[in-house]
């Protein structure tokens, strides 16, 4: 079980901030290819993943990172911070 | 050193007196302010998003970075979320050094990894319509410079 | 812009509020201020002398070429003379600007040239007597960044 | 007539901060030297003229200046300002 977050336009798009998704995906990339899969609006969401950062356990990771152990995993777009 | 993320404005000034007490060592404070710019058709409001499990830590990590390069008597970083109209205090940051050169590089440097690397998202909403800010090449290549 | 000199203390933290003030397109505010250090042996004044026919002057020469090379909504320049104490404020430069890097990079400017072109000197006491301070290799060398 | 101004260790070398000098000097080096030739105090403020600066008219300038209407000179140790 992960808590799956989204920000921003990646919220908006989804339509929910935080969902607990049941998986077995080893890697953040197998995960955005689940949730790809799931509706229309999660394939909208993660079209295009240049546009797109992913954090694995609150830290910024690359979407090859694997997910054993991991709690927590968020998609956004590129922080607009300061 | 003190990293505040909060809702509510802040004065800047008294902030930047307060930092200022930092102790006889220091010569000299940079600080940087940012303020919400108006845009074209009017901002009627900045709403900023922010990751609250993320983002304490992830400035923590940049002021600490900061800290190992140069040599720093104090860091102050204090952003804010939620809504804001043009003309507002955004966010800010402060260092303190014996020597100027420090202050500046340290100030420079933490508002490009802010810029880029804290998890907030700006949304602007003007009688156009609402959207989100979008992060510029520029800011990302100013990383490289460090 | 605005350049003051002054044998007063002044409120470093209100100026930078009043200058944040400064329009709606001004996206980021860089200040600096300059606090005078203790010494070994304990500082019990610092001096500060000036030139006045030339001091406003020649600031407000720094100022137009900071102007000249970046693009600036705004300048502040503070500077004080007379006696000053350990932890006192001396000195502030602030810089407004719609883009961060310009503000940041013209307060830095106008920190080096303030250093080593305006006329001003110090003169330190302690327990062990009084010194000028002797102007830095590092101070000139500054000024070739630019 | 020159208005010649002195500041910092200068002055106080000099022991005056300002005096009003008769002089047909062409240059400010030709200044230095009638100056450097009055006394004694004058001969060590202006001993080692790589430790000073000079100002024309409240503009700084080099020691081969001329004076030709010129008003004011002054002569200074590097500026530590800031």
């Amino acid at each position: 079980m992960l808590d799956v977050m989204y920000f921003a336009w990646v919220r908006e798009r989804i339509g929910l901030p935080k969902e607990r998704v049941e998986t077995q995906a080893a890697t953040v990339m197998d995960l955005v290819d689940e949730l790809r899969g799931r509706e229309e609006r999660y394939a909208a969401a993660f079209a295009d993943l240049s546009a797109l950062k992913v954090a694995v356990d609150q830290e910024l990771a690359e979407f090859d990172a694997p997910l054993k152990g991991v709690r927590e995993v968020a998609f956004f777009p590129p922080m607009t911070g300061g | 050193m003190a990293v505040r993320v909060q809702e509510e404005a802040f004065d800047a000034g008294a902030e930047l007196n307060a930092f200022s007490k930092t102790g006889t060592d220091v010569g000299g404070i940079v600080s940087f302010t940012g303020l919400v710019r108006d845009v074209a058709g009017g901002l009627d409001v900045m709403e900023i998003e922010h990751y609250p499990a993320m983002t304490e830590r992830a400035i923590a990590g940049i002021v600490s970075e900061a800290q190992a390069r140069w040599s720093l008597a104090d860091v102050l970083v204090i952003h804010r979320f939620g809504k804001l109209r043009a003309g507002e205090t955004i966010m800010m940051v402060a260092t303190a050094s014996k020597h100027r050169a420090d202050a500046f590089a340290a100030a420079d440097f933490l508002m490009d990894y802010l810029k880029s690397r804290a998890p907030f998202w700006k949304k602007e909403t003007t009688g156009e319509g609402a959207a989100w800010v979008e992060s510029k090449a520029e800011d990302e290549d100013a990383l490289k410079r460090w």
